[in-house]
C-alpha cells in the first residue's frame, strides 16, 4: 500500500505547494493590464506596417484603448476592423472614407526627357540625391522605390516607366508617400476623380522643355473652375475637389498637356 | 555639344586600379609555390586532387549562379578557385577523389553560396568543406602517405604532429627534423608541408598588402608564447614553438586561411583578438585536445566570433570622446 | 621642415603637372551671366533687381536673408534679362539673375575700399566680409562671415590658412598662392584679427614647395607660421587639417570653433583682403579647367555666373569622347549633365573627363581597406550595408552623419561599390527620420 | 579540477544547443538581435541555476530515498513551470523593459527543453550538489554563448543576400551546423 | 462536423501547419533522435501517444481549469502520459529506450504538445481535438521519418538497419552527428519553403 | 469559491490523480525494467566469461564492480569486472572478464558509451578491437599497439590493438582497464579478493 500512498502523497503535496506558491505570487506580483488591449490587438490585421503611426499593431491597440488614437486609425484593416474595434470599446466608429494613394506625375519615359546617363544606385532616392535622372526636377524618377515599400502588392511599374496603383489593393498605408523622394504620392479619397498630374514648379517654358506632360501654368483649368483650382508656384492646385463642378470637367480636360484631368479608371481595371 | 549624354553619378570620379579579381588572383599566385612543391612531393596524386577540387568548386559555383540568376562573370573572379586550391591543399594526398568532390561541393554550397555568395559567408568556405569531410570520413582524412622523395615503403605514415600527439615523439626523440618541415619533406596535407614555399607566398601577399599582417603575426605570436611556456617548463615532454609553427597547417592557416578577408574582422582591434584567439586555440588543441592538429577548428571557431568582434570594436570616430565602458 | 599629416587617407594620382605651371589667366567676361541666388545649401537670397534693370559690376543683386546664406553681386555690368529658374550645378533649378554684359565693367558706386584695413575692428571686418558675399572658396561655400564670428564661449586661438589643395587635378589655389602671396598673408591677418586669434598657420602640402618658398620670401618674421604637410588626400578637409597641424580633434558633430580654430582657404583669404582693402565683392574666382577632355587646360580667373560652356570654349573646347563633366575636383566634385550651368562661388574647377565603362561591382569582400583609409575613422562598408538593408538607426550609431563624403573609401574599394552614394543616401534618410521625429515631438 | 572540467565541458564541449540539441526553439527564435539574445541567455542561465538546485533537492531528498524515480518527469516539470512563472512575474514587476525585451519568450522558457534537459541530465549523471550547481550554471553560460554568437552572425546575415527560402530558420540551422563543427575542436580537451 | 472538415482538420497537420517544417516546433527531438530511422519512429510514436491522450484529457476537462493554472495543469497531464510512455519503452523496448536517452522524458517540453493544448484542445471539442492531434502527430512523424531516413541512409548506408547502399558507399559519419542534423534540417526547411512558395504562386 | 482556492484545489487534485495513476503504472512496469537492466549486465558477463551462469558481487565501489562467476556445476568460471571511466567525449562503461587465476583477460565488451559515432564508437562493434582482447596478460600494464594490426597473433600478450583514427577512444578503454586491473591487484594484495574462496578450499 505504501507503494501507492507515497507517490500520491508526494504528488499531492507538490501540486499543493506549487499552486499555493503560484497563487501567492500571483496575488503579490500581478501587473494590471487592460484586457481590452489584448482584445483590440487580436482584431487588428497584424501587418505591423506602421501606417497608423505607431510602432506596431500592439502599440496601436494600446493607444486606441487609452484613447490616444482614433478607432479609425488603422487604414489597413478597413471598415470591418474599425467596426469591431468600435464594438469592443463601445464607441461610435464614425464614417471611414476609403483612401487611395495616387501619383502626381505623368512623366513617362517618353514624355519626360532623361538627364545625362545615370550611373549609380538604382533607386529613386539615390538618383534624386544627385539631381535625378530626369531633366525635370520634380517628376517621377521611375526606379520604383514606392513599389518596393508597398506591403500590399498594390503598386507595380508599367512599361511607360511610371508606377501604377491597383486601387482595389491599396490600403492607404502611406508607405509610398514617404518613400517617394519627390513627394509625388498623395492619399486621396477614392471618390476624387480629378487630379493634377504634375508637381513641377518650373515656369511654363522650362517645364515644357523638359517634359511633355508638365503643368505649364497656363491656368485654363483654374479659369474653368476658380472655386476649386488655383495656381500656386506655376502649378495648378486643387484646393477642394468637392467643389469641382462635374459639368466643368470637360473644360478642365482641355489642359494642353494632360497635366490635369480624370483618372482613367477603365484602363486600370484592364491592367490590374 | 559634342556629347549629349554626360554621366551622372556620385563623387568620387577617381578609382584605384585594384579590384576583387586582382586580389583573388594575387592570392592564387601566392599559393602557387606551395602548389608546385606539393606536386613535386606527391606527383600525380596532387595534380589529380587539385584538378578535381577546381572542377567541382567551379561547377558548384556555376550551378548556384545559374539558379540564383546572378552574373556569370563572377565565376571567374577567382574566389571559387581559391576555395578549391585551399581545400585541396588541406587534404591528405591519398584521399579518394569522390571525397574531395564532396568536400568541394560542400565548401561552395554550404560554406559560401547559402549565405549569398562571395562576401557574405560567415565561415571560410574551404574550411567548411574540409571540416565536413573530416567529420564525415575521419579515417580517410587522417590517413597519410609519405612524399615520394622520402623513399619509404609504407602504406601509411604519420604526420609530424600525429607523431607528437600519439607517439610521444618528444620523449621518443622521433620528432621530425626542422629541415624537413621547412622543405616539406614529410607527411601531411598536400599544401601544408613545405614551410619555405608558404613563406614565399606569404611574402608576396605581405608586400602587396593583400593580407592584413596583424593576423599571421598575432597567430604565430600567441602560439609561440603558449607552446613556448610549456616547452620552457618541460622541454622533455613538449615540442619547441618553432616546431609548432612549422609543423602541420599552421602556416597555411595563418597566411592564407585566417586572413580570408570575408571572414576576418574589419577593425584593427578586432583583428588582434581574432588572431590571438586562433593562435591560442591551436595551442590548446594541439597540447590538450583530442586532435593532433587544431588549425581548422580554431579558425572556424574564431570565424563565429567575427561578427561580434566587428560589432563590438567599431573604431573610434575622429573627434569621438572615449566613453568609459 | 618636418612634414605633418593625419592618420588614414589616400594618395590618388595627382594629374597636377598639366596646369600647375600655368599662370592664372583672367577670362574675359562672357556675353551673358546667370548668377544663381543660391550658391550652396540653405535658403536663396532675395533678389534686389528686376527684369530690364541696369546693373553695374559688383552691385548687390541678392540680399541674404538667413544666417547661413550670402549676398550675391553682379559680376558684369549690363541689363538684367530675367530673374528666373536656371539649371544649377547642385541639381535643381534655382532662381538666378541673368545679366546681358554690356562690356563696360562699370563699377558700382558703393564699392569703396578702406585705406588702412589692418586698423579696423573685428566687427567691421565681419560686416565687410558679409556685405561682400564672401563664402569659403574651397568648395563647400560656407559663408565666411559666420566662420569669423564664433560664439562668445568658444575663444579662438589659431587661424589656419588652408593651402593644401589636396584634390587631384586642381591647381587654382596653388596658382593663387604663387601669384597673390602677399594678399593671402594680409587676408590671413584680417582673419586672425576678426577671429581674435593669437597665431596664424599656413598649411601647404609638400607637392607645392614653390608656394612655401613664395610665402617665406614675402613673409615678415612672425606674422604667420608655415607648416609643410605630407601630400595626402583629404588633407584639406577642415577636421583632418586641424588634426594634422595641431593634433586636435574636432568633436563629433562639432565645428572647428569647438577646438579654438578657424580654417580659411587661401582663395578666401585673398577675397577677404580684396573686399576689405578695395571694397571688391566676391564676383569672380580662380578655378582650374582641366581633365583629359579639355583641349587646353588652364587656370582661370572667372566671373561668377559664366556658363561652363563658355569656360570650356575658352579652353579650346572639349574632346568629342568626353563623357563626364565635373564641377569641383575629381574626388568630391559634382557631375553635371549639362554644360549650360553657371560657375558659382564654390566652383573650384571644371573638369571634363573621359572615363571607361564603370568597373563591375562586386559584393563587399570585407577587405577593410575603406576602414583603413577613412579619414574620419568610420566603417564605410558597414554603413553601406546598414543603408542598403535599411537599418538606419544602426547606421546612425555607427556615425554615418560624421562622414565628410571625401570619397577615399570608394576610391580604394576593390569591389567598386558606390560607397559614397550609399552613405549620402543614408545620411539623407537618417536626417529625414530625425526631422520627422523632432516634428513629432514638437507636436 | 573536476568542477572546472564540468563547467568547461558544459560550456564548450557538451554545449546544450550544439551537442544535446536542447533549447533549439529559443536558440532560433530569440537570436535575431544580440541584445535580446543576451537577455534571453542570461534569463536561461538564471533559471537553469535555480532549477539545478531545486531539482537536485527534490531528486535526492524525495525521489531517490522513496524509490520514486518514475516521478522525476512530473515533479521536475512542475518545479520548472512554477519557477519560470515566478521569474516571469518577478521580472514583469521589477523591470518592465526587460520584460518587453524578452516578450513572449519568457513563458516559453517553461517549454524550453534545455531547462528540463538540464534537470534530467544532471540526475542521470549522478552529480553531487555542488557539481549540479556548476553544471547548471555552466550549461546556462554555454547556452548564452551559443545564442549570442548566433545572434551576432544573424545580425551580419541581415546584411547579406541569403537565398529567399533559406532566410530565417533555414540559414540559422545551417550556421548552427557549422558552429557545431567548429565546437568539435574542443572535444577531448578535458579527458 | 462534416467529413470534409475532418479531412481538412487532419490534413493541415501534414503540410500547411506541419509542426516541424512549417511551425518550427519540436525541433529539439527532431534533431536529437533522428540519427536512425528506428529511434525517429519510436520518438514519433511516443509523441503521438502523448499528444493524442493529453489532447483528449485537456479538451474534456478544459472548463474546470482556471486560466491562471492552465499551463501548470496541462503540464502535469502531459508529464503523466510522458512518464507512462517512458516506463513502457523501458519495460518492453529497452534498447530503444536506451538509445533515446533523456529525450523521451523531454517529450514533456516538446512545444508541439503544449502548443496544441494551448492553441487547440483548450478551445475545441473532444472530437476535433482528437483529429487535430492525429494530424499534428502524423505531420511530426512524417518530418521525423524524412529527416531520419536521409540521415541514416547517408550516415550509415542503412535504412531501418538494413544495408541499402552498395559496398562502394562510404558512410558520411557527419550525418549522424549534431552538425549533420542541423545542416540537413536547415536544407529541408529551405526546400519546404521553396515548395510552399511555388505552390502558392501557381 | 475564490479564484485562489480554486487554483489550489485544481492543481492539488490533478497532482493527486496523476500521482495515483503513475504509481499504478510504475507498479506494473517496475519489475520488467529491473529485469531489463539485470539482463544487460548478465549478457555482458556471458560475453566476457565463458560458461558463466551464477554471478555474485564480490566487491563494489563507485566505478568498479567485481563479480565472481560460477559454472552450472558450481565450478569457478572466472571473474567479471565492470568499470566506468572517462572516454573521449563522455563516460564509458565496460565489462571485462578475468580467468580463475586473475592473471588473464578473457574478453571485453562495452556496456555504455557516447563516443563519436562511426569513429570512437567503434570500440563497441569493431571486431579487430574487441576480439583481440582475449588472452591478454593481466598482471602488468597493457600498452596500445599503433598502427593497428590485422590478426591477434601479431600482438604481444601485453599489447592491445588500436582503432584507426580513433586512437584516443581506444586508449581510453585501455586506460580504464589498466586502472581497474591495478585496483584489482591492490584488492588481491589486501586479500579482499578472492578471499572467500580461499576460505572455502
Amino acid at each position: 500500500m505504501t507503494e501507492l500512498l507515497v507517490p500520491i502523497l508526494t504528488m499531492t503535496a507538490l501540486g499543493f505547494l506549487f499552486s499555493t506558491g503560484l497563487v501567492l505570487a500571483y496575488n503579490k506580483l500581478k501587473v494590471e493590464e487592460d484586457p481590452k488591449i489584448e482584445r483590440v490587438s487580436e482584431i487588428l490585421p497584424q501587418a505591423n506596417c506602421g501606417a497608423c503611426g505607431y510602432s506596431g499593431c500592439r502599440a496601436f491597440a494600446e493607444a486606441v484603448v487609452k484613447g490616444k488614437a482614433p478607432v479609425t486609425g488603422c487604414p489597413v484593416g478597413g471598415e470591418e476592423t474599425v467596426a469591431l474595434i468600435a464594438e469592443t470599446l463601445g464607441v461610435d466608429a464614425g464614417e471611414m472614407i476609403k483612401m487611395v494613394a495616387r501619383l502626381h506625375c505623368r512623366g513617362t519615359i517618353e514624355a519626360a526627357k532623361s538627364r545625362g546617363c545615370y550611373s549609380g544606385i538604382p533607386t529613386c532616392y539615390a538618383s534624386h540625391l544627385i539631381g535625378g535622372n530626369k531633366q525635370c526636377s520634380y517628376g517621377c524618377l521611375g526606379y520604383g522605390d514606392c513599389v518596393k515599400v508597398c506591403q500590399f502588392d498594390a503598386l507595380y511599374m508599367d512599361e511607360s516607366g511610371l508606377p501604377v496603383v491597383r486601387e482595389d489593393k491599396c490600403m492607404a498605408c502611406g508607405k509610398c508617400v514617404d518613400a517617394c523622394p519627390r513627394n509625388l504620392f498623395e492619399l486621396h479619397p477614392q471618390a476624387q476623380e480629378v487630379l493634377v498630374f504634375c508637381r513641377s514648379e518650373d515656369r511654363g517654358p522650362m517645364a515644357r522643355k523638359v517634359c511633355k506632360a508638365a503643368c505649364i501654368a497656363c491656368s485654363i483649368c483654374a479659369r474653368a473652375c476658380p472655386d476649386a483650382i488655383v495656381m500656386e508656384n506655376n502649378l495648378a492646385v486643387i484646393t477642394d475637389f468637392k467643389k469641382i463642378d462635374p459639368d466643368k470637367i470637360p473644360d478642365i480636360e482641355k489642359c494642353p498637356t494632360d497635366a490635369i484631368g480624370r483618372i482613367h479608371k477603365d484602363e486600370e481595371i484592364d491592367e490590374g | 555639344m559634342p556629347n549629349s549624354e554626360y554621366m551622372i553619378r556620385s563623387s568620387p570620379h577617381f578609382k584605384d586600379k585594384d579590384s576583387v579579381p586582382k586580389i583573388m588572383y594575387t592570392v592564387i599566385i601566392a599559393l602557387l609555390p606551395a602548389v608546385f612543391t606539393s606536386v613535386y612531393y606527391f606527383r600525380l596524386k596532387a595534380v589529380v586532387l587539385y584538378f578535381a577540387c577546381l572542377v567541382a568548386c567551379l561547377a558548384t559555383e556555376a550551378i548556384f549562379l545559374w539558379v540564383r540568376k546572378k552574373p556569370f562573370q563572377s565565376l571567374w573572379d577567382g574566389s571559387a578557385a581559391i576555395t578549391a586550391l585551399l581545400l585541396a591543399m588541406t587534404l591528405p594526398p591519398d584521399l579518394s577523389l569522390d571525397l574531395a568532390v564532396i568536400g568541394s561541393v560542400v565548401a561552395i554550397a554550404i560554406g559560401k553560396q547559402v549565405f549569398g555568395g562571395l562576401g557574405y559567408n560567415i565561415f571560410n568556405p574551404a574550411l567548411v568543406g574540409r571540416a565536413f569531410i573530416q567529420t564525415a570520413f575521419p579515417v580517410a582524412m587522417t590517413t597519410w602517405i609519405p612524399p615520394v622523395t622520402l623513399h619509404v615503403d609504407t602504406a601509411t605514415f604519420a604526420t609530424p604532429l600525429g607523431n607528437l600527439k600519439f607517439q610521444d615523439a618528444v620523449v621518443q626523440g622521433t620528432l621530425a627534423p626542422l629541415k624537413d618541415l621547412l622543405l616539406g619533406n614529410t607527411g601531411g596535407c598536400l599544401g601544408e608541408t613545405s614551410a619555405v614555399a608558404l613563406f614565399i607566398g606569404a611574402l608576396i601577399l605581405l608586400t602587396k598588402k593583400t593580407i592584413n599582417w596583424r593576423i599571421p603575426v598575432g597567430i604565430i605570436l600567441a602560439l609561440s608564447v603558449f607552446t613556448g611556456l610549456f616547452w620552457l617548463v618541460n622541454p622533455n615532454k613538449f615540442a619547441t614553438p618553432v616546431f609548432h609553427i612549422l609543423a602541420g597547417g599552421l602556416l597555411i592557416g595563418a597566411f592564407f586561411m585566417a586572413t580570408d578577408m570575408v571572414t576576418s574582422p574589419i577593425t584593427p582591434r578586432g583583428t588582434w583578438i581574432y588572431a590571438l584567439g586562433i593562435g591560442l586555440m591551436v595551442g590548446l588543441i594541439r597540447l590538450f585536445g583530442g586532435f593532433a592538429e587544431g588549425v581548422m577548428y580554431s579558425i572556424l571557431f574564431m570565424n563565429t566570433i567575427v561578427p561580434l568582434l566587428n560589432r563590438s570594436f567599431r573604431p573610434r570616430i575622429l573627434g569621438e570622446r572615449r566613453k568609459p565602458q | 621642415m618636418r612634414r605633418k599629416t593625419f592618420p588614414h587617407g589616400i594618395h590618388p594620382p595627382e594629374y597636377k603637372s598639366l596646369t600647375e605651371a600655368k599662370a592664372l589667366e583672367a577670362m574675359p567676361p562672357p556675353e551673358k551671366v546667370s548668377i544663381p541666388l543660391l550658391q550652396h545649401f540653405g535658403s536663396p537670397a532675395k533678389p534686389l533687381v528686376k527684369k530690364g534693370e541696369e546693373v553695374s559690376l559688383g552691385q548687390k543683386i541678392g540680399e541674404s536673408t538667413a544666417l547661413f546664406s550670402a549676398s550675391v553681386h553682379a559680376s558684369v555690368s549690363g541689363k538684367v534679362l530675367s530673374v528666373d529658374g536656371v539649371h544649377h550645378p547642385l541639381g535643381k533649378p534655382i532662381p538666378a539673375v541673368t545679366i546681358a554684359n554690356d562690356g563696360e565693367d562699370r563699377p558700382a558706386p558703393e564699392i569703396q575700399g578702406s585705406a588702412d584695413p589692418l586698423s579696423l575692428d573685428p566687427e567691421t571686418i565681419c560686416q565687410i566680409v558679409k556685405e561682400a558675399g564672401i563664402v569659403g572658396l574651397g568648395g563647400a561655400a560656407f559663408p565666411t562671415a559666420v566662420k569669423l564670428s564664433p560664439p562668445k564661449d568658444k575663444p579662438i586661438d589659431t587661424v589656419i590658412i588652408n593651402g593644401c589643395e589636396c584634390e587631384p587635378v586642381l591647381t587654382a589655389d596653388h596658382r593663387v598662392m604663387l601669384e597673390y602671396t602677399e594678399d593671402i598673408l594680409r587676408g590671413a591677418e584680417l582673419v586672425r584679427k576678426a577671429a581674435g586669434a593669437e597665431r596664424t598657420i599656413i598649411g601647404i602640402e609638400d607637392n607645392k614647395k614653390d608656394a612655401v618658398r613664395a610665402f617665406l620670401e614675402v613673409m615678415d618674421n612672425g606674422s604667420a607660421e608655415i607648416v609643410l604637410l605630407k601630400t595626402k588626400y583629404p588633407q584639406g578637409a577642415e577636421k583632418n587639417l586641424i588634426n594634422a597641424i595641431l593634433g586636435r580633434e574636432v568633436p563629433r558633430g562639432g565645428l572647428p570653433f569647438d577646438v579654438g580654430v578657424v580654417v580659411q582657404n587661401v582663395g578666401t583669404a585673398k577675397a577677404i583682403w580684396d573686399a576689405v582693402k578695395f571694397g571688391k565683392p566676391l564676383y569672380e574666382r580662380a578655378l582650374t579647367a582641366a581633365g583629359e577632355g579639355v583641349r587646353e587646360p588652364k587656370n582661370l580667373m572667372v566671373r561668377i555666373g559664366t556658363p561652363f560652356q563658355d569656360v570650356l570654349d575658352f579652353c579650346g573646347g572639349i574632346e568629342d569622347n568626353t563623357n563626364v563633366l565635373i564641377m569641383g575636383g575629381p574626388m568630391m566634385g559634382l557631375s553635371q549633365w549639362s554644360p549650360d550651368v553657371p560657375v558659382i562661388k564654390g566652383t573650384s574647377g571644371i573638369l571634363a573627363w573621359t572615363v571607361p565603362v564603370p568597373p563591375m561591382e562586386h559584393s563587399c569582400i570585407r577587405c577593410s581597406r575603406c576602414v583603413d583609409h577613412c579619414p574620419m575613422r568610420l566603417v564605410p562598408t558597414q554603413l553601406m550595408k546598414y543603408v542598403k538593408y535599411e537599418f538606419l538607426s544602426d547606421a546612425e550609431n555607427w556615425g554615418i552623419l560624421d562622414c565628410v563624403e571625401c570619397g577615399s573609401c570608394q576610391y580604394i574599394c576593390p569591389a567598386a561599390i558606390p560607397l559614397v552614394h550609399w552613405i549620402r543616401l543614408g545620411k539623407n534618410q537618417v536626417m529625414g527620420l530625425k526631422r520627422k521625429k523632432s516634428a513629432n515631438n514638437a507636436e | 579540477m573536476e568542477l572546472i572540467a564540468i563547467f568547461i565541458s558544459a560550456v564548450l564541449v557538451q554545449n546544450f544547443v550544439l551537442y544535446y540539441f536542447l533549447g533549439i526553439c529559443p536558440f532560433l527564435g530569440v537570436s535575431k538581435k544580440i541584445d535580446s539574445a543576451l537577455s534571453m541567455g542570461l534569463a536561461v542561465t538564471f533559471v537553469m541555476s535555480i532549477t539545478a538546485v531545486v531539482s537536485w533537492l527534490i531528486n535526492n531528498l524525495i525521489l531517490i530515498p522513496y524509490d520514486l524515480g518514475y516521478l522525476q518527469i512530473v515533479s521536475f516539470i512542475l518545479v520548472i513551470a512554477s519557477l519560470v512563472q515566478l521569474v516571469e512575474m518577478f521580472i514583469r514587476k521589477i523591470s518592465p523593459p526587460l520584460y518587453q525585451a524578452l516578450g513572449i519568450y519568457l513563458p516559453l522558457i517553461t517549454t524550453n527543453c534545455a531547462i528540463m534537459g538540464l534537470a534530467l541530465i544532471a540526475a542521470l549523471n549522478g552529480y553531487s550538489f555542488v557539481e549540479t550547481v556548476i553544471f547548471g550554471f555552466g550549461s546556462g553560460i554555454g547556452f548564452t554563448l551559443a545564442i549570442v554568437l548566433m545572434a551576432g552572425i544573424r545580425e551580419q546575415l541581415d546584411l547579406s543576400d541569403v537565398p529567399e527560402p533559406l532566410k530565417g530558420a533555414g540559414i540559422a540551422l545551417i550556421v548552427a551546423g557549422i558552429m557545431a563543427l567548429a565546437f568539435n575542436g574542443f572535444i577531448g580537451m578535458l579527458t | 462536423m462534416t467529413t470534409k472538415t475532418i479531412r481538412a482538420e487532419y490534413l493541415k497537420g501534414l503540410w500547411d501547419e506541419n509542426p516541424v517544417l512549417r511551425q518550427l516546433l519540436g525541433l529539439c527531438p527532431t534533431l536529437a533522435v533522428t540519427g536512425t530511422v528506428i529511434t525517429g519512429l519510436a520518438m514519433g510514436l511516443a509523441t503521438t501517444f502523448v499528444l493524442i491522450l493529453s489532447s483528449l484529457v485537456v479538451s474534456s476537462i478544459k472548463k474546470l481549469i482556471p486560466a491562471q493554472v492552465r499551463i501548470a495543469t496541462y503540464i502535469v497531464v502531459i508529464a503523466s502520459f510522458v512518464t507512462i510512455a517512458d516506463q513502457f519503452l523501458k519495460a518492453f523496448f529497452y534498447p530503444i529506450s536506451e538509445a533515446l536517452g533523456p529525450y523521451v522524458p523531454l517529450i514533456v517540453v516538446n512545444c508541439i504538445i503544449l502548443g496544441r493544448q494551448e492553441a487547440f484542445s483548450s478551445r475545441n471539442s473532444i472530437g476535433r481535438s482528437l483529429i487535430d492531434a492525429l494530424g499534428m502527430s502524423t505531420g511530426f512523424l512524417l518530418a521525423l521519418l524524412v529527416l531520419s531516413s536521409i540521415r541514416e541512409i547517408l550516415g550509415a548506408g542503412t535504412f531501418l538497419g538494413y544495408q541499402v547502399m552498395g559496398p562502394w558507399f562510404k558512410p558520411w559519419i557527419i550525418m549522424i552527428l549534431p552538425a549533420g542534423a542541423f545542416i540537413t534540417l536547415g536544407i529541408l526547411l529551405g526546400i519546404a519553403l521553396k515548395i510552399e512558395s511555388k505552390t502558392k504562386r501557381s | 469559491m475564490s479564484l485562489s482556492s480554486r487554483m489550489i484545489l485544481v492543481l492539488t487534485t490533478v497532482g493527486l490523480i496523476s500521482g495515483g495513476f503513475l504509481a499504478g503504472v510504475a507498479k506494473l512496469t517496475k519489475e520488467r525494467i529491473a529485469l531489463n537492466i539485470q539482463a544487460e549486465i548478465e549478457e555482458a558477463i556471458k560475453i566476457v566469461v565463458d560458461d558463466a551462469e551464477v554471478s555474485t558481487v564480490l566487491y563494489e565501489e563507485e566505478d568498479l564492480v567485481i563479480y565472481r562467476e560460477m559454472e552450472d556445476d558450481g565450478q569457478l568460471a572466472g571473474y567479471a569486472i565492470q568499470a566506468t571511466g572517462v572516454g573521449f567525449q563522455d563516460k564509458i562503461t565496460l565489462m571485462f572478464g578475468l580467468d580463475e587465476t586473475l592473471t588473464k583477460i578473457t574478453g571485453l565488451t562495452i556496456i555504455d558509451q557516447k563516443e563519436t559515432p562511426g569513429l570512437g564508437a567503434k570500440i563497441t562493434g569493431w571486431d579487430a578491437f574487441l576480439q583481440f582482447w582475449e588472452d591478454r596478460d593481466a598482471t602488468g600494464l597493457l600498452i596500445l599497439r599503433k598502427p593497428p594490426v590485422r590478426t591477434p597473433s601479431e600482438l604481444l600478450a601485453t599489447e592491445i590493438n588500436s582503432i584507426t583514427a580513433a586512437t584516443i577512444s581506444s586508449r581510453k578503454v585501455l586506460e580504464i582497464v589498466n586502472l581497474s586491473l591495478e585496483k584489482v591487484r591492490g584488492l588481491i594484495a589486501e586479500g579482499k579478493i578472492p578471499s572467500e574462496e580461499h576460505d572455502d578450499h
